[in-house]
């Protein structure tokens, strides 16, 4: 019990967070209801693949600055190849794009692997070079996606047995996120490929000489992120029903979330929950301050504060769980 | 105090053009008596994000919404639960593909062409134009690109001697045209997609040929325009007051008064200083006080009610 | 058999050529430098003249400061998102202030919120714990929201370049811009602080090996408490100095400055993950940005191929960098 | 020789720049023997094993293992050719818990689990993370993983450095029945007691060169000194500690006096003085709050009860600086808790220079260069790699640590092992060392895990058991079974009859002879 506290305290912590802040919505705005939480479910959806994308590398010992350009570039793919193309076209598409991420991604990965140039340089480069990528595809904002795709994410998943009500608080987003994220991530958790993930980021030299292929170990690590950032590029085409060639704020977001969720970024530790609850928590946050009216100026400066304020706190109780300090 | 609640979503934070809008929108609600509240989301983002800023403005069960959008077609989803839900929304300077919203845009396609049109003349319809975009991929950007290409097109003795994209940040503008004119390539004239100021001080810190400048009609650039020895150029209305305009086009919708079209295009004007007629327009359209990144446009006619105190204290019902 | 091994091997000239620029990091650097100056000259003849050395001098000192923020920070490893932030504010204070009052008081008010952050950063991350890359992001947020609400103070006033940061900025005296008045000191004495000084061992000391540092006596707080409100406060004169440069006060004057200044100082050999690097490096790390600008602005070709070419210059010089560095 | 070499390697070498760390190095190991890797520190064994097993490259050389020329080029690949390492550092993957880390290298549980019991570890949980693990028990997983998947030879570097007595002693036992298993056990140790114990043979390296292969028998220590140091034999000839070498006269107040000192579950009631210009040893099994009480003392943990005086007056430190202003030193166990692995020797041994906020100043760097070069002149450190410290061998950066505390002339220094690792000829230097610092009244606590350190530098030693003092002995008295009594927490007097104490052997190496 103790024991999961320790792992998973942070987790629990911050999922405690985001009950209270349902608590606090539902407070402010009494019709808070089902339908606002499939809205939740839809803008949650891009930033969770994009901190999910995050979490893998970050996890691995790097970071990942190319995810929003990465998100951008399968986006304008997808929606360029599905303008004017038919419906079934589309079942082509999806799979072509989430390759296309994976090679991607993989190139990052060797990239790094081969000229040795640290992860946040090469991901760095990459940033332009994917935008510029994306800019050669679509020249401005345009493309289409197919009506299937866009009702995909809109309306619920009606549960056989659960009542309607029930069902009402089920939407196809949120559905759509649990299912591509657990696909991916459960079987990784408990393979020899992920402890060697984590392994590469807690200590390379150690994971090296326990056996880990740490090159190709890297290389996986971040063709992992390109897949999560093309299915958050996808669900951007999806959800707007265009590309757009311009990254949007997914980088700093993604960054943000992952330490929230309690992912150390120097590798190594914390797991996928914890980020994507902390972008639950973050967009439900964004809800509230427009529920509420406030001054768009001082939103920014809320949502600073309650950045710094979480992290803070969390290192504060760090501090205060070993009351003897450090030990040597 | 009025009766309706309007919501507000605008995706650029931080620029001035943007900044004279919300203000707009801010002086209008107030002058107008009708509102009680804004609801604003105002922050850097992409469409997915103005989707979500919608969504929660539906939420928070706005009478109607005003919105900048991100790109014409991005925020259909959003716009179309807006109207079922009895929401009345206006898109303001650029138009969406939405058929239920009303729409008050800035014509920027005319935009470009106007001013483009007028740099060729002045060129006598010769020689070689450094052409400065704005951000790579953004909607209004291209659209510009569309009339800068037509009146291209009707000059065809005028060249581009180099086109490059200022991302509508000041400072890679003077960088970009400070690397331009060390290469020596001699140049024409100048279209800038309104980062405009910044390229004049260049010309004028590096003691380069004055050549013809076409900008918005930012306060900087106009008094540029009316002080600058040598400089001929010309400043296209593109007025951040359209925030205003938007807000009274929800109101009225809201009482009822619907207006013929679903579309109206607020054409844009050119003043420039090779004419007298022109200088006379210029210099009373200068305004010195305001912030030099501000279009001095900040009213248009019939659209707008309230005083240039009023927007410019920019603020809104209850504030 | 054994005499393959112990006879001292007549060394090549190639390996003593790398070991000599091992030794000397900032050779090779000034050497990629030197080649991209010259393609620039190649590909537009004449346009490497005196006019166009002080140009790329101003556009190159401000980001060469700023880079030597994240120098600093990125030795004890951490990172200083806010200096974009801490430099509008100071820049866009200082030119609404000193429309209606002294030049010292606005010059006090203008350094008033980089102190403030400072501070505020060096607390969060020295006390507190949290990553720096939070929270400085963090900071920057809550900085740039303070600064949105009071530019709604000002539009009324207007705003005003003084003449001596115009001076500054801007003006060129026997072909050396004055802004190398500022910068040379500035680098001295970073340089001069990063070797010769305490507080500078104990930046290096602080990134390697915190807990080894802790035993020897050195209060971690202290250090980055120092650190960031020094790094702050170069920001913030950088921001003076970046107005008096654009004369355009903007709301996002110096953002596009942060992601650039991060990577002139890994482009010039400073560690991200801390303990090792230094000035020199990065300053060239800038000036190698900012002609790769000039290069590209220059280059007739649609804006997405630019961004790709960027992107693989920057990638390939650091990799070829490293490569004759490191001796291995 | 009848039997053909498991593993045969010549003419190694390997360069780091301008070092040399292997110039030439051979070794020859046939099945069922353990064979002893010696040399000083900086004579290149752990480059060796780390060539051997793949995890560096080596510049030159001829590796055969059963005959055959293998090219090892990963410690995966060593692995699978049936050579596994255990490294002079942990590889336990820090954030992983164990259980994990087996399954990364495909370690079977249950074995590992025998293993673990069999080498004196009887309740692990393997859901710990490795990172919450302290040092010694960590080595003894890596061993114990090792172990598991039973491999031909077993590379150990350095193994029992770390450990206390009673761990290393069942590592020991362990690692001679893998010999009677008929399975190769390649040993380095700076240990003769163990190496006597337990090896056939020796090689022996100097400076990167193979300089003999010796058999182990007795006397053969002499030896195998000699062509370890070489031309440095002279000087190591200078004995330790003159028996009638006494503290100087401890009058007046007690430097450091500790009152019983508690520390949650971890110190229970620790009290002793400290004299101006005595060594006093701790000596403990693995675990008995020691760490606690070095670290306590240093300042970095706060106690929860007690008192600490220095010079007479109440301290309270609340940060190591606090303790350090106090002239209180601390030279903790595990280095790498020390040392700014990549900064230079220089700038490490300078480091307290410039901790205090009033030292950030201008560096006067003649003078430092001269209280630098003038500790390593004394500690004798090897600065061929001195730019960076992680290149220096284990045993150099071993003495960065102390030396640093030389330079800054303080005045206690808390020791804790510090001649973990270190070659016989340098743990000479380090007692003469704190020998003539007592002479020159300072004071040194003194803990050490190998149990004929006492005699040879303390003046007294305190034992501590469950986080008590349980006795105080004058050097005299100390001798090896009386303190190993004592670290089983066994009154005075009573009858030696735990079975560990049997087998422990008086102190018959090399050393004592010299
Ligand atoms: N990465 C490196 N770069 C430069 N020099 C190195 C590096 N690694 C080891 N060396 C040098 O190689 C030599 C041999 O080191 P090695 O660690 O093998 O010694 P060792 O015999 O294990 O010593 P010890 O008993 O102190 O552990 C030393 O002089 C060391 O400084
Ligand atoms: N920068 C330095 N370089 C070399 N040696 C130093 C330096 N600073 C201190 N020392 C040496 O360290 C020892 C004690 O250092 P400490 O800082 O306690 O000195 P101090 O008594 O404060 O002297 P001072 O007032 O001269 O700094 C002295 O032997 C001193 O010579
Ligand atoms: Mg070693
Ligand atoms: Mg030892």
């Amino acid at each position: 019990m103790s024991r999961f506290f320790r792992n998973q305290g942070w987790v629990a912590g911050l999922f405690a967070l985001l009950i209270f802040l349902f608590v606090i919505t539902k407070l402010i705005q009494p019709g808070y209801g089902s339908g606002d939480f499939g809205s939740l479910a839809r803008a949650v959806l891009p930033y969770a693949f994009a901190v999910a994308a995050q979490t893998v590398v970050v996890i691995a010992g790097g970071i990942d600055l190319s995810v929003a350009a990465m998100m951008a570039l399968t986006s304008v793919t997808a929606a360029s190849m599905m303008n004017g193309a038919s419906e079934e076209y589309a079942l082509f598409v999806v799979p072509f794009v989430l390759a296309m991420g994976l090679v991607l991604g993989a190139l990052n990965g060797i990239l790094i692997v081969v000229t040795r140039v640290p992860d946040i340089v090469v991901t760095l480069a990459m940033l332009f070079v994917l935008q510029g990528a994306a800019l050669l595809v679509l020249g401005a904002p345009g493309g289409a996606a197919a009506e299937w795709l866009k009702a995909s994410v809109i309306g619920t998943v009606p549960i056989p047995g659960l009542p309607d009500w029930a069902d009402a608080w089920v939407p196809k987003a949120l559905v759509l996120l649990v299912v591509c994220l657990c696909i991916v991530w459960i079987p990784l958790r408990r393979s020899r490929l992920g402890l060697s993930i984590y392994a590469i980021g807690s200590n390379e030299l150690a994971a090296f000489r326990s056996g880990v292929p740490v090159a190709r170990t890297r290389i996986i690590a971040y063709a992992l992120s390109g897949l999560f950032a093309a299915l958050g590029g996808l669900s951007l085409t999806i959800s707007t029903g265009i590309g757009a060639p311009i990254p949007g704020p997914y980088l700093l977001a993604s960054v943000a979330a992952v330490v929230l969720g309690g992912v150390a970024l120097g590798g190594g530790k914390g797991g996928l929950l914890g980020p994507i609850i902390a972008v639950f928590v973050l967009r439900l946050v964004r809800t509230d301050l427009t529920l509420l009216a406030i001054d768009p100026n001082v939103t920014a400066i809320i949502e600073g504060a309650i950045m710094v304020a979480v992290v803070m706190f969390g290192a504060f109780i760090t501090m205060r769980s070993r009351p003897a300090g450090a030990t040597p | 105090a009025g009766k309706y609640t309007i919501g507000i979503s605008n995706t650029v934070q931080g620029n001035g053009w943007r900044e004279e809008m919300i203000c707009a929108m801010k002086a209008q609600a107030l002058a107008s008596g009708e509102v009680a509240k804004l609801n604003i989301a105002h922050r850097n983002t992409d469409a997915a994000g103005q989707l979500e800023d919608i969504r929660n403005l539906i939420s928070a069960k706005v009478d109607a919404i005003v919105v900048n959008p991100a790109d014409p077609a991005g925020i259909t989803a959003g716009l179309e639960e807006a109207t079922k839900a009895g929401i009345v929304v206006v898109a303001v300077d650029q138009a969406v593909t939405e058929p239920s919203a009303y729409i008050i845009s800035n014509n920027q396609e005319q935009y470009a062409y106007l001013g483009a049109k007028w740099l060729f003349q002045q060129m006598g319809g010769k020689g070689e134009v450094f052409y400065m975009r704005g951000a790579a991929g953004a909607s209004a950007d291209s659209d510009r690109d569309k009339g800068f290409k037509k009146a291209l097109a009707e000059f065809p003795d005028v060249k581009v001697a180099q086109e490059v994209f200022t991302g509508w940040q000041q400072d890679q503008a003077k960088q970009q045209i400070l690397s331009f004119l060390a290469t020596g390539t001699p140049i024409n004239g100048i279209w800038t997609s309104g980062i405009d100021n910044v390229i004049v001080d260049a010309l004028v810190e590096q003691q380069a040929p004055m050549v013809p400048v076409v900008g918005a009609d930012n306060a900087g650039f106009v008094g540029q325009l009316n002080t600058v020895k040598g400089l001929v150029g010309a400043a296209v209305t593109n007025p951040g007051s359209i925030g205003g305009a938007g807000v009274t086009l929800a109101l009225q919708i809201l009482d009822g008064k619907k207006p013929a079209q679903q579309t109206v295009l607020v054409e844009p004007q050119l003043w420039e200083n090779a004419t007298n007629e022109g200088k006379a327009k210029l210099k009373s359209a200068a305004d010195p006080s305001l912030s030099p990144e501000w279009p001095v446009s900040i009213s248009i006619p019939d659209w707008t009610t309230y005083t240039k105190d009023q927007i410019v204290a920019c603020k809104g019902p209850g504030e | 058999m054994t005499d393959i091994a112990t006879m001292p091997r007549p060394v090549s000239f190639g390996r003593r050529l790398k070991r000599f620029m091992a030794d000397r990091p900032l050779i090779p650097l000034i050497i990629l430098l030197i080649i991209l100056v010259v393609i620039l000259q190649i590909l537009r003849p004449g346009i490497v003249n005196e006019r166009w050395l002080a140009n790329t001098a101003k556009f190159a000192i401000p980001l060469a400061i700023l880079a030597g923020c994240q120098t600093m920070t990125m030795l004890t490893g951490g990172i200083d998102l806010s200096v974009g932030t801490v430099a509008t504010m100071s820049a866009f204070i200082m030119a609404t202030q000193i429309v209606n009052q002294d030049p010292t008081v606005a010059f006090l008010l203008a350094m008033l919120p980089a102190v403030l952050i400072g501070l505020v950063n060096g607390i969060g991350v020295g006390v507190f714990r949290v990553h720096p890359l939070i929270m400085t992001l963090g900071t920057s947020l809550i900085g740039t929201g303070f600064l949105q609400v009071y530019q709604r103070t000002v539009i009324a006033s207007g705003a005003k370049i003084p003449d001596f940061l115009n001076w500054l900025g801007t003006g060129v005296t026997y072909g050396f811009p004055n802004a190398l008045l500022l910068f040379v000191p500035v680098a001295v004495l970073i340089v001069f602080m990063l070797n010769r000084t305490g507080f500078g061992r104990l930046l290096y000391a602080v990134g390697d090996n915190e807990r080894a540092a802790r035993l020897s006596g050195v209060r971690y707080w202290q250090v980055i408490t120092a650190l960031y409100i020094l790094s702050s406060l170069l920001a913030g004169i950088t921001g003076l100095l970046y107005i008096g440069l654009i004369k355009a006060p903007s709301l996002s004057l110096a953002e596009p400055l942060v992601l650039p200044s991060v990577a002139a100082a890994v482009i010039g050999g400073t560690s991200i993950f801390g303990g090792r690097g230094g000035y020199m490096g990065t300053i060239i790390g800038a000036l190698i940005l900012t002609v790769l600008t000039t290069l590209l602005t220059i280059l007739q070709m649609p804006e997405g191929g630019r961004r790709i070419l960027f992107g693989f210059i920057v990638l390939f010089v650091t990799a070829a960098y490293l490569r004759i560095v490191e001796d291995r | 020789m009848t039997t053909n070499p498991l593993l045969d390697a010549t003419g190694v070498a390997k360069n780091y720049g301008a070092v040399a760390a292997l110039r030439d190095a051979s070794l020859s190991v046939l099945p069922g023997e353990v064979h002893a890797l010696m040399g000083a520190n900086g004579a290149g064994k752990s480059t060796l094993v780390k060539i051997l097993t793949g995890a560096i490259k080596a510049d030159a050389g001829r590796i055969l293992i059963r005959g055959k020329q293998l090219d090892v080029r990963s410690p995966a690949a060593a692995r699978r050719a049936g050579l596994l390492p255990v490294y002079q550092e942990p590889s336990l993957i820090p954030d992983l818990d164990v259980l994990s880390n087996l399954r990364l290298t495909g370690t079977p549980v249950e074995p590992f689990r025998a293993w673990v019991r069999e080498l004196g570890i009887p309740n692990l949980d393997i859901r710990d993370t490795a990172r919450h693990i302290p040092l010694a028990i960590l080595r003894v997983l890596d061993l114990a993983r090792a172990l598991a998947v039973e491999p031909d030879v077993l590379l150990l570097d350095e193994m029992t450095a770390a450990l206390p007595a009673n761990l290393a002693e069942k590592v020991l036992e362990v690692v001679r029945r893998q010999g009677d298993a008929g399975r190769s056990v390649i040993f380095i140790s700076h240990r003769f007691v163990e190496i006597s114990a337990l090896c056939d043979r020796a090689t022996v390296l100097r400076d990167g060169s193979t300089v003999g292969v010796v058999d182990i028998e007795p006397g053969v220590e002499e030896r195998i000194v000699e062509m370890m140091l070489g031309t440095r034999i002279e000087k190591t000839r200078v004995a330790a500690r003159a028996a009638n070498e006494v503290a100087v006269a401890a009058g007046g107040r007690p430097r450091l006096s500790v009152r019983n000192l508690q520390l949650g579950t971890k110190l229970n009631d620790v009290s002793f003085d400290l004299a101006n210009g005595e060594v006093v040893g701790v000596f403990a099994l693995e675990g008995q709050g020691q760490d606690e009480l070095f670290a306590a003392l240093a300042g970095s943990i706060r106690p929860t009860g007690g008192t600490i005086d220095v010079d007479g007056a109440p301290v309270k430190f609340s940060h190591p600086s606090d303790a350090i202003q106090a002239g209180i030193a601390y030279v903790p166990g595990d280095r790498t808790d020390a040392l700014a692995m990549q900064r230079s020797v220089r700038e490490n041994i300078a480091l307290p220079f410039s901790a205090g906020l009033r030292k950030w100043g201008p560096i006067r760097m003649r003078r430092e260069q001269v209280v630098v070069s003038g500790v390593i002149g004394r500690l004798q450190i090897d600065t061929r790699a001195q730019g960076e410290v992680q290149r220096l061998s284990g045993g150099n950066q071993q003495k960065v640590t102390i030396a640093r505390w030389i330079a800054a002339n303080a005045r206690t220094i808390l020791c804790f092992d510090p001649t973990r690792g270190i070659d016989v000829g340098t743990k000479q230097e380090i007692y003469k060392l704190l020998r003539e610092l007592a002479g020159q009244g300072k004071s040194v606590l003194f803990y050490t895990s190998e149990m004929e350190e006492v005699q040879r530098v303390c003046d007294r030693v305190i034992v501590i058991f469950g986080g008590r003092v349980v006795d105080t002995f004058s050097v005299e008295e100390a001798d090896e079974p009386t303190l190993m009594r004592a670290a089983y927490g066994l009154p005075r007097g009573a009858k030696a009859d735990v079975g560990i104490l049997a087998e422990v052997k008086p102190a018959s190496d090399a050393e004592a002879a010299s």
